[in-house]
């Protein structure tokens, strides 16, 4: 049980490690179409926002399926077939 | 529980699919708060993303079954 | 033999599942530049050609690739190395 | 037989990926049918995608066999 | 071991999305050699997207801390 | 252990086949805008030199990683954490 803790940390850990690579190729393309010799405050201040909003965009969209009505037929199905 | 799992693994990679296409579509320049406007576009965005889903897996089901009445 | 039919059948409904995700992800770039309050039905007409198209065009492939003298060498030399 | 397993999962992939592509290029907006124009256009497309595999392929491994004369 | 092994996964995925990204963003039609002005573009694309990554880490790190203290 | 190797051979040679599918589609999208009825020899030469400079790319990037100072930092916190 012990070990098996340790692996689920660990598969949990590469999840959170992907993430963060989609989000970087995410923010990029929206915050650094011209990449310059430094990393200007611009451009970090919208890769900082754009991470925050993406993390805004998934909870509001789980939250939104857990209340919306929609969600049921949809969830309920998908584990019905 | 097999398929308790693949439907949990299905529900996972519709969420991640829609959320990259209604970040993109709704978030032009990332501001400092997800702001009303951005909330209407994304609600939008999710309903029509399910109704595409259901709709794409309604016509291919349509479709597997004349394929299989012509077999 | 049974438990490993039963499991041939669940890979092969996930190999469908990821199909559906990808022919979905595909036909909203195709069908729905502007998602509107509802989905209007010029939009749901195009959704259904868009899956049908696609699958004709998977079948159209395949029958070509066996049918074409060219497919041989790309098959067996890929097979062989 | 790993072998074989593994060339059967190079095939399918490079078959989704030049459906992918040739439906990208030759469908526009999906009509009712596959007309023919559309069909003459996937079968260059498939063609010519074949060609680029093959040429990458070569210029892969030649560029490979360069490396390793010069180790 | 298996933590080796993540961190290894990790930087081959991060090298790989680098060198898809700089390769898109600085290479135009391909040429006979990697000429000065296209490496210069790629030392300056990979620099940008590391510290892309960094700062994409702790924004990302920062969030959670304030999610976690909120509860 | 010869199995292992063996195992391991073919490890390799399906990721070579992954970086030659993904080659072909980058390469397809810089120098193929509009497939005609034969593969005429600027697209091929186009096709080699993108591989070729994909190769050099790749090499250029992982050499600067190995001799720059910033790497060291990123490998080190990546390791540690």
């Amino acid at each position: 049980p012990q070990l098996q803790r340790f692996m689920e940390a660990e598969v949990q850990k590469q999840r959170v490690q992907l993430l963060i690579h989609h989000m970087t190729e995410l923010c990029w393309e929206k915050c650094m179409d011209k990449p310059g010799p430094k990393l200007d405050s611009r451009a970090e201040l919208c890769l900082v926002n754009c991470v925050e909003r993406f993390i805004d965009t998934s909870q509001f969209i789980l939250n939104r399926l857990e209340h919306t009505h929609k969600a049921k037929p949809f969830f309920s199905q998908n584990l019905s077939d | 529980q097999v398929k308790v799992q693949i439907a949990v693994a299905n529900a996972q990679e519709l969420l991640q699919r829609m959320t990259d296409k209604c970040f993109r579509k709704c978030i032009g320049k990332p501001g400092g708060s997800l702001d009303n406007s951005e909330q209407k576009c994304i609600a939008m965005c999710m309903d029509r993303y399910m109704d595409a889903w259901n709709t794409v897996s309604r016509a291919y089901n349509s479709r597997l079954q004349r394929e299989r009445a012509n077999m």
